[in-house]
């Protein structure tokens, strides 16, 4: 991939004057900052525990992306909805899960968010509108889809955001879920985050396009767009369009927003910063020094007066601790006991109503 | 107590679902405007509307997905398969979605889903349509599964699944679709779980559900008549939850029993059974217990043949005069 | 639908001067016109021995359609394959398979083409290069692209023909296809029958699209075209454009051709020419009267003067007696063995080899 | 005899088989450039090229189908899935196209793929990616299951399997790939459908596949150290097809039998097994056969626990003190 034609390139427009960040406070900007801030640090301190042990499995990382979950997640209102792939701790903080919660997921322990059964990859809120943390590379995009079609039953004026990366594009149910979309009118905004990898391999040796993947909605006469992942008012003004074409016209939409993955794709990945690997380290350099989504707004908010180096430097400290802080909290925590192995499979049987009391549920003798 | 179709019966449960509860819709492929494939959802759509009873495109995947999206936000889809067989498209979504995504929560969320359809062989559409997926969905912790003989059981169980909070897999067939059975005008439900002694006996317990719990009942009738053999006849209804109970009682007062389904021999639900048998009835059994499947090939289409494939009165018959 | 608007519309441009065409052959055209007379012979046939019970499952005819199989079929060259759904007679027929091995095999019969094992939507004949006959809606679309590939890898210059119908684009696999064939350049022309009805849903009640369907493969940079099923000449012009891209460039093509069914999805379709039906007997008489593939290239055989009405009648009766012929070829025809349930599921058992002779394959006992 | 890992055993398989036959083509997601995602495929694509050594998109229906599509055409491939557990996307192509198409076409069309990749829990990875479909799978007539428990048995099956010219299975596990035994320099061959007796015992017997295997053999040793039991093991490396005789001789040699899987319980492998000895070897069993599968719930993430969800060696030796 070239390093410069890529479409995350600063782009000309000021986007901070789009009415939906022109018309952000001081203290709401902050908090984007904070937010993407929050992120990077948990994902530091997850990487650090990971390689002390800790955990077990996979460890898929965000960095680089933060502007994404966190200008998302800003735009949501009550009846919002999100639902995305296995790489979600930065979708889960961006609602307002809390550190403590999602470190101990990552450990295994019965504080856990899914009570450590569900790891890295299942991290869920519901009461923040929320629904994980999917495993299975696009499964997720018809579970989006329902959550639209429940929020039209309903009759509420909301949106379900459905995440997925640009190698997910390539599982056949996006594109039966794209036609139920545009043809049942459902208000579902597809978003595609597009760091150029899926694993090893580059957006052009999984993916035949014309000018983007978002394109290929097009054909399912859906409205479709494409935008930059670095600015984080980029990323809102974009999103905050099809927001109302959800809301206002009960339409979908799919967005295609480039960025950039600093890790290799799960923890795993040796090959992603070496010699002979799969990019080169001078790429991954050219991101981090110019597209870095943390540094271009932290810049953005010192050039608008809303932020000094000193803040910014306290603040990131803050949040250092806090990430720090839930890695003891998570190593402190209780394993779930053995018994819990067989609960929460059945929602009968856990409340051992009626249907849960009749009849045999598990097989082990 | 009228005497009513299997389809009418279903049909019968879906109406008052829909007048019972505001969040229950019916959705699939033709089951709208079309009635169904089978006319199983015949004047639904007319008297409930575009919004209740849906047509879907021919995207299992996608629909049976966006069900159970729309499920964890608390509508509850009841969703048809025009063939249970078509499951395999949207393999992923019933295994690892509906089944999973409770315990991957911790369980924060449910999925109070329904899924339907017919899943049987013996109509000669071959191979790819007559699948029966009962022993592989079962074997998913998360997922219930069905399999209702009669008009009865289909119209009590189907009430029962909409009101689950769990999902569950309801697996109609096509070949009963259009059978009579008496079903009572007041309202009743039958809990998963629980099996029905269809016949009482005393020499030996056939173990049965589906379609294969009628032809059990048939050959029970034979054995009766020709080999003054009392056969006990339990149709499981409900493959999990499984009822043990009943099946261990009956054993352990008959002491022999055969297994029939209509499923494939290797790891099917009689294996299961079996295997239960042997480590709880060890020495209640005067005998080996012994299975019947569908002939071990993929479901040829001659009728002719096809009709051999299943099991038969007679082939059940002959297993139990060979331990009797 | 509009029984107007449909590119169905009879073309302006003449197709008959195509190359492709003018170097037809007074034969050759009258082997195309036979060949399309053959499959609706043979359909009408199949329909009657179906009510008069002969057959079991389903019979999904291809009447209304018989320039497209026909057409396509008479562009195959010795590398050139194809493949399609289960509304699959007129396809067979025109790769030249015969009328007793497919009305044998709709009856069960051990003569039939499948041994009886197929049915109705399983026609087979490999040597033919006429790889089936596929029930599971979309489920043949990877296998085509399967063809396409191992032409490709053995180095031949050929196509892969992969049909399906215009509900069948609602399945998840065609687009992972689409995908893969664009970026491997692959030889594989899938083509669209959209006779406007999956079963008893309309086109519009099915599909999200901008100008057609076949405009969905653009977003995967491919090419496409749409085209009427009206005219064999047409057919024959625009397939031909897709094989040579096949076979001089390896890329694909989506083809869209328009066409229309003049029975029930099958013959258990009781509501596709009653009032209150999916579609009105109008629009019926309609396609009858103005689109019939066989009247229409008729009258312009007559018109070259390649044709006389006393030829067509004869013909017409000859074939009809073909037909009548195989119903009773497949009427005296033996069953299959019930030891031939188990036979032909593995190759190594059939042909007992050793790893045939290893090992239990099959359980009942 | 060299001592090597299992990954490397498959590898040298795909290797010789590449060089053996030229239409044997190796595909998958990351297999080429990338070496495979467990390095199963490492320098294959270097030393082969693009042709015979081929990334695919994330797109398992679609390559799955290609790759049977292509097998009617006598290319031979052999087709990875990341998982195993990643089938749930590709059941269709899998269940209908690859296990069917010969049976449809009365064995006009053949269909020799192999199907290969990790189908394990174990690694903390959670409920979706620690599918083990075996049972599922070898309930499928027209498909062929195999599950390797060591480096020796995976080079060999491998090998057989890819010149099988049925569809193939193939079962390796993410807890072996890094585990070391020894190869033969020499070229060998290891037929479906033979069980392997790992150790030869007298008392009971142990019937495990795949890791289980291993397991089993664990016990066997602290069985024959604390207790003075003598277990014999029986590898099935094949589940379909099977191994019955060697089965049934150890049985009948021991009066008993604990069938371990790694497989959730409801109608796995074991409750097949179970059935078999039940029907033939009811007169030679001293005690119920009993079997150990995973805890009965989706594969939990917590590797604390997941480590208690599969069986151990202690579990083992706990159900046959039960019955010896
Ligand atoms: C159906 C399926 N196939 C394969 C995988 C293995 N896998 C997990 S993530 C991944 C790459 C996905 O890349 P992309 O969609 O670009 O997301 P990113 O990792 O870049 O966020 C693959 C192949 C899977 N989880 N599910
Ligand atoms: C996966 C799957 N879903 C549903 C069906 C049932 N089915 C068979 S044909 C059909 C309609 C297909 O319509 P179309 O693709 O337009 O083809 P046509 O019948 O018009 O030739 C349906 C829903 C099936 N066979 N497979
Ligand atoms: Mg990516
Ligand atoms: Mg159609």
């Amino acid at each position: 991939m070239a390093t410069s034609a890529k479409s995350t390139d600063i782009s000309k427009t000021d986007f901070g004057k789009s009415p939906i960040n022109a018309r952000l406070s001081a203290e709401q900007k902050l908090k984007l900052l904070t937010d993407m801030v929050r992120i990077r640090c948990f994902e530091n301190e997850s990487v650090r525990q990971y390689s002390a042990g800790k955990m077990g499995g996979f460890l898929h990382v965000y960095n680089g992306q933060e502007a994404i979950a966190t200008g998302c997640a800003s735009l949501m209102g009550d009846d919002d909805h999100m639902i995305t792939a296995y790489r979600n701790h930065g979708h889960a903080l961006g609602v307002g899960m809390n550190m403590n919660e999602c470190m101990a997921e990552l450990f295994g322990k019965a504080t856990g968010c899914s009570k450590g059964k569900g790891g890295s990859m299942h991290f869920f809120a519901p009461d923040k509108n929320y629904w994980g943390g999917h495993g299975i590379v696009g499964g997720q995009t018809p579970l989006g889809l329902g959550l639209a079609y429940a929020l039209k039953y309903k009759g509420v004026k909301g949106a379900a955001m459905c995440f997925m990366g640009d190698g997910a594009v390539n599982q056949g149910c996006l594109y039966e879920s794209l036609n139920m979309a545009s043809l049942f009118n459902l208000p579902v905004i597809y978003i595609i985050e597009n760091n150029g990898y899926s694993m090893g391999t580059s957006l052009e040796r999984s993916s035949a396009f014309k000018s983007c993947l978002a394109e290929r909605a097009a054909g399912f006469n859906m409205e479709w767009a494409q935008c930059a992942g670095t600015d984080i008012y980029e990323v809102r003004a974009s999103v905050q369009v099809a927001m109302e074409r959800a809301h206002n016209e009960s339409r979908p939409t799919m967005l295609e927003i480039d960025t950039y993955r600093y890790y290799g794709h799960s923890t795993a990945d040796a090959k992603h910063n070496v010699v002979g690997g799969y990019r080169e380290r001078e790429e991954i350099d050219f991101y981090k020094k110019n597209h870095d989504p943390i540094n271009v707004f932290k810049a953005k908010l010192i050039a608008e007066g809303v932020l000094t180096e000193e803040q910014f430097d306290t603040l990131e400290e803050g949040i250092k601790a806090e990430a720090a802080q839930s890695a003891v909290f998570a190593d402190e925590s209780p394993y779930p006991e053995v018994s819990s192995i067989t609960e929460d499979v059945y929602y009968e049987v856990d409340r051992q109503t009626e249907a849960g009391r009749t009849g045999k549920h598990f097989f082990n003798d | 107590m009228a005497l009513i179709e299997y389809r009418d019966a279903l049909n019968q449960a879906f109406d008052e679902e829909l007048a019972r509860d505001e969040n229950v819709v019916l959705m699939g492929e033709e089951v709208a405007q079309y009635d169904g494939a089978y006319k199983v959802t015949k004047g639904l759509w007319k008297k409930w509307g575009d919004k209740r009873v849906m047509d879907t495109p021919i995207s299992e995947a996608a629909f049976i997905g966006m069900g159970i999206g729309a499920s964890m936000l608390g509508i509850r889809p009841v969703m048809e398969l025009m063939f249970w067989s078509f499951a395999t498209v949207a393999w992923d979504q019933i295994i690892n979605n509906a089944a999973q995504v409770r315990y991957m929560s911790g369980g924060l969320i449910n999925c109070p889903i329904v899924i339907r359809g017919p899943a049987n062989g013996g109509t000669n559409v071959g191979a790819t349509h007559s699948h029966t997926h009962e022993n592989f969905l079962a074997n998913v912790p998360g997922l219930k599964v069905v399999c209702p003989a009669t008009a009865y059981d289909a119209k009590g169980l189907m009430k029962t699944a909409i009101r689950d909070n769990d999902p569950v897999m309801f697996m109609e067939n096509t070949l009963l679709y259009g059978e009579k059975w008496e079903v009572p005008e007041e309202e009743y439900l039958i809990p998963l779980g629980k099996a029905d002694v269809k016949r009482e006996g005393t020499d030996i317990t056939l173990i049965a559900h589906g379609r294969a719990a009628l032809t059990a009942l048939r050959a029970a009738e034979i054995l009766a008549a020709e080999h003054n053999i009392s056969a006990e006849v339990i149709d499981l209804r409900s493959i999990r939850p499984l009822d043990e109970e009943a099946i261990l009682a009956s054993v352990r007062k008959t002491h022999r029993a055969v297994l029939i389904e209509e499923n494939k021999p290797f790891c099917g639900v009689g294996a299961q059974i079996s295997s239960i048998l042997m480590e709880k009835c060890f020495d209640d059994l005067d005998a080996p217990v012994l299975r019947i499947s569908s002939i071990d090939a993929p479901a040829i289409y001659s009728p002719e043949l096809e009709r051999k494939q299943l099991p038969r009165p007679l082939d059940i018959v002959a297993k139990v005069l060979s331990i009797c």
